[in-house]
């Protein structure tokens, strides 16, 4: 029982790395934006495709093409800045349709790139950290863990201790009022973009060679993200990491010892529960809802 | 007066000028037409819910379930479809109407997936993820000139243009009635509303209720001319379709998303499948929404308001001459 | 040559479900190439040509029954494939009212109610009880499993007929049935859930291969070193670069590659089967699976019942396929079968075959009879399946 | 006799911050009555505490001697307590008519089905006639028909009148009706709330505009830090040494 | 000159807002705008610090042409604008507002010191540097937005109303500021309603009306202009 409990925490624990990379870029890009990217699912599936391109395809260093997902899909994201969220800032249902436009066309690029079919990735590595003969963590699901540490960590520190976290944060909240304190609204803009999509590349990188690669991957990561982001409270990036967490635990942990779909059930719930008690989520502040 | 035996006119004769395939759309339009029209009553309240079509959904499912177990007579199938949207709202309203915005947004999805994981998982009475199949149909009678067949898209067109046509003059005139000022009111300026004796909780949840009821109804329809339902049929994709077809219409008139609707699904079920363009429909369709909303930000509404504006100026200048 | 004759293929071809669609339709084009260069078929009033009608309907049942119409009313089909499940309920008044013949490979969409629907090659998944009981008289030594399955309309009754199957052949079940979520992208706790009680098989139910690989992967990465049972393994290959030929070695299925010399046997209705497999990697490389022949293997079924009956209209048509209550399966001659099931004797079932993989490669084990089991194991299987609600009586 | 309006002991604390600390003042029917103070003397706090907005830590609110405090702000609107907002808060999308028309929200409430069979005619053109003698009043009668986002500042702000006063009000809360107003318009405005209260509409005012202040006002309350501190009419609030220290100075560049 | 001011036209949409205003602002000199509402004071003001795009005109600041340059770059030459309505940072503390004003600012030291005088002047800020902005009442709220506007350290300040919804205490403190920030060196555009306010700080003055300028003099003068006395002054 105590090797069960042990696996399920390690469990949940990757499953809390990748959620968070994706739920903070989420919730970066709807800071500084002021939009729902519906097309972050999207993201993080054309972070899993460059692996298959590069890494699969083209034999590629996996940790290149890693880099290199991050790098693609970061300019992916800029390049949603520039011609879709830049045009339409004022319009933040706008904002929406085109995410959602930007979601059909990257997927059905992805379908006319490599087909409906399920992509393979050759594993990276098969090396296992056994603990026990039952309590075994993957090495490549222990590069999904570091990623998300390292790169959160070096968020958080460039957010907390730069100007760019300032810069952030008063373009979120008035953009105008930002650039008269001399602030670039466009430049945190785009990187924000960048930043938030991605993680969201990274994420879909890392994890590519451990699920299947599809083109319609991005649809229930994205469902995740959303209930996590709301847990946390729109808009917080400490909120959306703490619900990741515990999105993450409670999920794996009522997967393993009940089922998948009550484990779902489960999720909403908390989710419901929370905004119940909460109506703004665990960190969000009343007035940005 | 004219202009509406025009309209009926054209309606009656339309299905008889499409092929059977496009009689087929003509039919799911329709009955999509009431679903952005019953959304935009919500959205008049400024509050964007991703949980409408499962709201139709469990229009559909009551209506189906109740003519299928207790033999109820399917035009009143669809009236409680209706009636159980309705009210399934009315239960929903308590926890979501205490988000707004955003959270509202995503509240409202969580509900619907929480209503969807529930058909899925209770095989009695939902069916499970199959859903029920062979909902009865509406059955079939004559008016004299005209015998309705209701496996005929045809007949279901009239049948549901009738249906549609009472629910969107409903509509319409809550729309256009002190209520559907107060929820614009509700919309634009909460507070001062508020300061003006309108009880927001209250009218928030009447809209959401009365759309939910339409929405409802919708389903109902369109559960009892395909003959099945599941939870599939009711997912995001099919909200994100509605959205869509909502906010590329327009959000500032009665009948932008209506426009919305027929627009982008003669584009998508007819024009793009006539092309030949079966496996490139979604990229496609992703770029003309992309292009309509950077193009005309303010929705389809906005060409006809610039059109039906110029004909005001037209008709405004002899009048000056003199 | 007369008039070509149209077929009508109504699956999903975009969206999430169209890796069911897609590739039947690559596999029924290389079909239709074959015949035609062949003069076509061979009717009273000479020989047709064939063409495919293709129609998308993103899995959704509105669609499919607009599909449905286009097909029968306007493009002049003579029959219609389709993928079946959550669309062939919409399709239904449209087959009644029309006539038409349509096939599903799903039977589970089988009822009295429609006489002109035929589920004629994976009689899923009432085939995969081949597999148990070739695994429990080959190796007996295996004693207790355990079993996860997505929790969606195939998922479903293939929990019900592996429990028949495992009951039948002595093997005792640790735990209740796993269920997923069909959206579940992570498998690990699946698996570590699978593992905990030490079973000595793991049944991975009807996934399909998005759900295959990684539980395969997870049960390689959480140490599992007993037996797998799987009713699919579709790009096997690729699941063995991701674990070892060693995990995989006796991995049991039920799909076999077509280039397997066991299908180049007089009773195997799939004419040429190892160069129509040849000719389907050369085009598309790396897409064989299941769907990739059974559309195929439809055609063929419904290509000889029109010659002999020398027309396509589909009540002939569907009078020459079951006359005698036999029909040209593409794994041998099969009775049509199901009457207690689904209601109809409109599935066609006979031999299937138990697919191992063998030093990398899937073989062929044996064909196993799936009436014979029935005959024995009959109660069980409608006793699982009546306890997953999965009776066409039933169904809602 | 009891006042129309009275505040007993009314507190408010965020955290550890008491905003407003055991307030007490009386407003008399048909007058107008100032609330001054300092910048964050607490007077919006008051406001919000009166109106609903807030509900008091402690105190009571009493409308013609019924505690009122902690009701929702639109049950006490419905009682006859309507605020007007800082800065001009408007339906800018709709027009002015409209505007006016949910202002007879209260007097004329909709009913769902009376509205869409239309035996609603009497109750709509009731709520119409008031909507429209609410804008003559305020002199906006010309401009019905435009959105009251496009209307000028001064327009925008006597909309905002017009809007509380077709709802019949018995008191009207005004939160610095003058800010952003030249002394031309100030006077215009002032002439304004002279009518509304001769039509006996008693007036609750805070702002910084000492000459509105002390044209308009017949008590005056001032607060500061919260607190009560000074009260009485104009000419002994102009010269109370206290008021003049916390609030008023050396008065240099105020009329 | 420091700021100058060429033929300014600027349109919102279709609808022109301000024709052809020119406004000079030498060094160290305090330069004050008046009109009534929607005159196009704001308008020009935004003009200046590149927050709304010109049809026309130019603009020049010591001499560099600054008109069509993004907002944050023109406010790295030393321009600070205190806004209309405020648009102080409603999530962020008091004393986070004023540090972002001080965002391009690499001196430090001096910084904290700029810091300090602004408590100093606003003891009310001190004394709530950690409550969030927006529940600041507005008074509170204006100061904030005037202290922010000092810890960019600028060359020239651009001031929206400054003494709007202030006790008249604190708008004797504006005041005060004012003409110290202007002893120091600095210079200031003015927007007011309060005339009498605007004219007696002012060096020099310029009258807006419906988007032209229909007068132009030194404030002192201005202030016993008739046609000023009866519109802005009501006297
Ligand atoms: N939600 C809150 N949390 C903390 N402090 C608050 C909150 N709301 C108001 N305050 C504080 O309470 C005090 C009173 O604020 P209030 O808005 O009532 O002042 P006011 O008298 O209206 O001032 P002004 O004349 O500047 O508008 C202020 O110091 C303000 O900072
Ligand atoms: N965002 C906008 N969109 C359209 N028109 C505007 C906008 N802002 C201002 N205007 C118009 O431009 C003109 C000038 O406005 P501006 O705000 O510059 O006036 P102002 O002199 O600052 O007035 P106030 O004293 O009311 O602040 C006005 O007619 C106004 O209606
Ligand atoms: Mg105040
Ligand atoms: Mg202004």
């Amino acid at each position: 029982m105590i090797e069960l409990l042990a696996q399920t925490g390690l469990n949940a624990v990757y499953a809390a790395s990748y959620i968070s990379l994706v739920a903070v870029g989420l919730v970066l890009i709807f800071g500084v934006m002021g939009v729902i990217n519906f097309a972050h699912g999207e993201l993080f599936m054309a972070g899993a495709y460059v692996v298959v391109a590069l890494y699969a395809q083209r034999f590629v260093p996996f940790f290149i093409a890693v880099a290199a997902g991050l790098v693609f899909v970061g300019l992916l994201g800029l390049l949603m800045e520039r011609a879709l969220f830049r045009p339409l800032r004022d319009n933040p249902l706008g904002g929406l349709v085109a995410s959602i436009g930007f979601l059909m066309i990257l997927q059905a690029l992805a379908v006319m790139g490599f087909g409906v079919r399920m992509e393979y990735i050759p594993p990276v590595t098969q090396e296992v950290i056994a603990f026990s003969d039952k309590v075994r963590l993957p090495i490549s699901r222990l590069y999904v863990i570091i990623a998300a540490v390292v790169m959160l960590s070096l968020l958080w520190y460039f957010l907390k201790r730069t100007r760019f976290g300032w810069a952030l944060r008063a373009s979120a909240q008035d953009p105008q009022a930002a650039a008269l304190q001399g602030i670039s609204v466009t430049l945190t803009a785009k990187i924000a973009m960048f930043i938030g999509a991605g993680f969201a590349g990274l994420a879909g990188a890392l994890t590519a060679p451990l699920v299947s690669v599809n083109p319609y991957m991005g649809h229930s990561i994205i469902v995740t993200a959303f209930i996590v982001i709301i847990v946390g409270g729109v808009g917080s990036l400490e909120g959306a990491v703490l619900a990741s967490i515990v999105y993450a635990f409670v999920h794996t942990f009522v997967t393993t010892f009940y089922d998948g779909v009550i484990a779902d059930i489960t999720g909403l719930m908390l989710m419901l529960i929370v905004l119940i008690v909460k109506p703004t989520g665990l960190f969000g502040s009343a007035d940005r809802a | 007066m004219f202009i509406w035996t025009v309209i009926a006119a054209i309606l009656f004769a339309l299905p008889n000028l499409l092929s059977f395939s496009q009689q087929e759309v003509l039919v799911f339009l329709t009955i999509n037409i009431l679903v952005v029209a019953s959304y935009r009553l919500l959205t008049l309240t400024g509050e964007w819910s991703l949980g409408h079509v499962v709201i139709m959904g469990v229009g559909a499912y009551a209506s189906a379930m109740l003519t299928k177990s207790s033999g109820l007579y399917v035009p009143l199938g669809i009236v409680m479809g209706g009636v159980v949207a309705g009210l399934t709202a009315l239960a929903l309203s308590y926890p979501l109407f205490r988000m707004k915005g955003f959270y509202f947004l995503i509240g409202s999805f969580a509900a619907g997936e929480i209503i969807r994981l529930l058909w899925k998982r209770f095989r009695e009475p939902f069916g499970g993820t199959k859903g029920i199949k062979g909902i009865d149909p509406m059955p079939d009678f004559s008016v004299g000139f005209y015998d309705f067949d209701f496996f005929e898209p045809t007949s279901y067109f009239y049948f549901s243009a009738i249906v549609v046509a009472i629910c969107l003059w409903i509509l319409w005139r809550i729309e256009k009635s002190p209520i559907g000022l107060t929820f614009q009111a509700v919309h634009w300026q909460d507070k001062l509303a508020q300061a003006s004796g309108v009880n927001l909780r209250a009218y928030r949840t009447l809209a959401f209720v009365i759309a939910s009821g339409f929405a409802g109804i919708a389903g109902a329809l369109l559960a009892h001319y395909i003959g099945t339902i599941n939870p599939n049929s009711f997912d995001v994709e099919v909200m994100v379709f509605v959205l869509t077809w909502a906010i590329v219409g327009g959000t500032s008139t009665f009948y932008g998303p209506i426009l919305g609707c027929v627009v982008l699904t003669i584009l998508n079920e007819v024009v793009l499948r006539e092309l030949g363009l079966e496996q490139t429909r979604p990229l496609i369709y992703g770029l003309i929404l992309i292009l309509s909303i950077l193009f005309m930000p303010n929705g389809l509404e906005s060409i006809v308001q610039k059109f039906t504006r110029q004909k005001e100026r037209r008709s405004l200048r002899p009048e000056e001459a003199k | 040559a007369g008039e070509t004759i149209k077929i009508g293929f109504l699956a999903p071809l975009t969206g999430p479900v169209s890796a069911w669609g897609k590739p039947g339709l690559d596999g029924c084009t290389i079909w239709a190439e074959r015949v035609n260069a062949e003069g076509g078929i061979k009717l009273e009033d000479g020989e047709h040509k064939i063409e495919f009608v293709a129609y998308d309907n993103e899995y959704d049942p509105a669609k499919a029954r607009t599909g449905a119409t286009k097909l029968i009313r306007e493009d002049g089909v003579s029959f219609v494939m389709m993928l079946g499940g959550d669309t062939w309920p919409g399709v239904q008044p449209v087959a009644d009212r029309t006539g038409m013949l349509f096939s599903t490979l799903l039977p589970s969409d089988l009822s009295p109610d429609t006489t002109t629907l035929v589920a004629p090659t994976e009689v899923h998944p009432i085939y995969i009880v081949t597999g148990v009981q070739w695994l429990a008289e080959n190796r007996p030594e295996l004693k207790t499993a355990v079993m996860c399955a997505q929790d969606d309309a195939l998922g479903l009754p293939s929990v019900a007929t592996y429990l028949a199957a495992f009951e039948a052949a002595g093997i005792e079940m640790q735990d209740d049935p796993l269920l997923f979520d069909p959206a579940t992208t992570d498998f690990a706790p699946v698996v570590t859930r699978l593992l905990s009680s030490n079973p000595d098989i793991v049944c991975l139910d009807t996934c399909y291969s998005d759900y295959v690989h990684p539980i395969c992967t997870q049960l390689f990465l959480q140490g599992f070193k007993g037996q797998i049972i799987s009713a699919t393994a579709d790009f096997y290959d690729q699941m063995i670069a991701k674990t070892s030929k060693e995990f995989m070695e006796g991995f049991i299925f039920q799909f076999p590659d077509f280039d397997d010399p066991a299908l180049n046997a007089e009773h195997i209705n799939f004419p040429d089967a190892n160069g129509f497999y040849t000719e389907y990697n050369k085009r598309y490389p790396g897409q064989w699976g299941a769907v990739s022949w059974e559309y195929a293997s439809i055609m063929e079924l419904w290509k000889l019942a029109a010659e002999k009956a020398g027309s396509v209209d589909p009540e002939a048509v569907l009078a020459a396929m079951q006359e005698g209550g036999k029909g040209q399966h593409a794994f041998g001659e099969a009775s049509w079968w199901g009457e207690e099931l689904f209601g109809i004797d409109h599935a066609l079932v006979g031999d299937w075959p138990v697919v191992m993989i063998e030093d990398g490669k899937a073989r062929i084990k044996a064909f196993v009879s799936i009436p014979d089991w029935y005959d024995q194991h009959g109660d069980l299987l409608i006793k699982y399946m009546t306890k997953y609600d999965q009776m066409w009586s039933q169904r809602s | 006799m009891t006042s129309l309006l009275e505040v007993k002991d009314l507190t408010m604390r965020f955290g550890g911050l008491t905003a407003v600390d055991t307030l007490n003042f009386k407003v008399e029917k048909g007058t107008i009555h100032g609330l001054i103070g300092p910048n964050g003397a607490g007077k919006t706090t008051t406001f919000n505490m009166i109106s609903g907005f807030y509900t008091p830590s402690a105190g009571e609110v009493l409308l013609r001697g019924e505690n009122i405090a902690g009701l929702p702000m639109h049950e006490v609107a419905r009682r006859g307590v309507v605020r007007t907002f800082q800065h001009s808060t408007l339906f800018a999308e709709l027009t002015v008519l409209e505007n006016a028309l949910v202002g007879t929200h209260m007097p004329f409430r909709p009913n769902l089905f009376a509205a869409i069979f239309g035996w609603d005619k009497d109750a709509r053109n009731g709520a119409e006639a008031r909507a429209r003698e609410a804008l003559t009043f305020f002199g906006l009668a010309d401009v019905g028909h435009e959105h009251a986002g496009d209307l000028s500042h001064g327009h925008q702000r006597a909309l905002g009148m017009a809007v509380a006063y077709a709802s019949h009000p018995d008191i009207v809360l005004l939160d610095e009706p003058f800010t952003g107003m030249n002394p031309e318009e100030t006077k215009h405005m002032m002439g304004l709330m002279k009518q509304l209260c001769s039509d006996g509409i008693t007036i609750l005012l805070v702002e910084h505009d000492m000459q509105a202040i002390m044209g308009l006002c017949d008590n005056i309350t001032c607060m500061s830090f919260g607190k009560f501190l000074a009260e009485g009419g104009p000419a002994e609030i102009r010269n109370h040494p206290a008021v003049i220290e916390a609030y008023l100075g050396g008065a240099r560049h105020v009329a | 000159m420091l700021l100058e001011m060429r033929d300014i036209n600027v349109n919102y949409g279709k609808i022109s807002a301000i024709r052809n205003i020119s406004i000079n602002v030498p060094e160290g000199q305090i330069v004050t705008i008046i009109g009534g509402n929607g005159a196009g004071k704001t308008t020009s003001l935004r003009a200046m610090s590149g927050m709304l795009p010109l049809k026309s005109g130019e603009i020049h600041f010591e001499g560099k042409r600054i008109d069509g340059m993004a907002p944050h770059k023109i406010v790295a030459h030393g321009i600070a604008h205190v806004p209309e309505g405020r648009r102080i940072f409603p999530d962020m503390t008091v004393e986070e507002n004023l540090r972002t004003g001080a965002f391009l600012r690499k001196d430090k030291a001096k910084v904290e010191n700029d810091l300090k005088d602004v408590f100093e002047r606003f003891p009310r800020l001190h004394e709530r540097r950690r409550q969030r902005a927006q529940t600041m009442s507005g008074g509170e709220q204006q100061m904030l937005a005037i202290g922010r506007a000092l810890m960019s350290d600028p060359r020239i300040l651009l001031m929206d109303e400054p003494s709007m919804g202030l006790a008249p205490v604190i708008v004797e403190e504006i005041a005060v500021i004012v003409e110290e920030i202007n002893a120091r060196g600095l210079s200031v555009v003015l927007v007011e309603q309060n005339a009498v306010l605007a004219l007696e700080l002012a060096n020099y003055a310029y009258v807006l009306e419906s988007g032209n300028m229909a007068l132009e003099g030194p404030a002192s003068e201005l202030h016993d202009n008739e046609h000023v006395r009866a519109a802005y002054l009501g006297l």
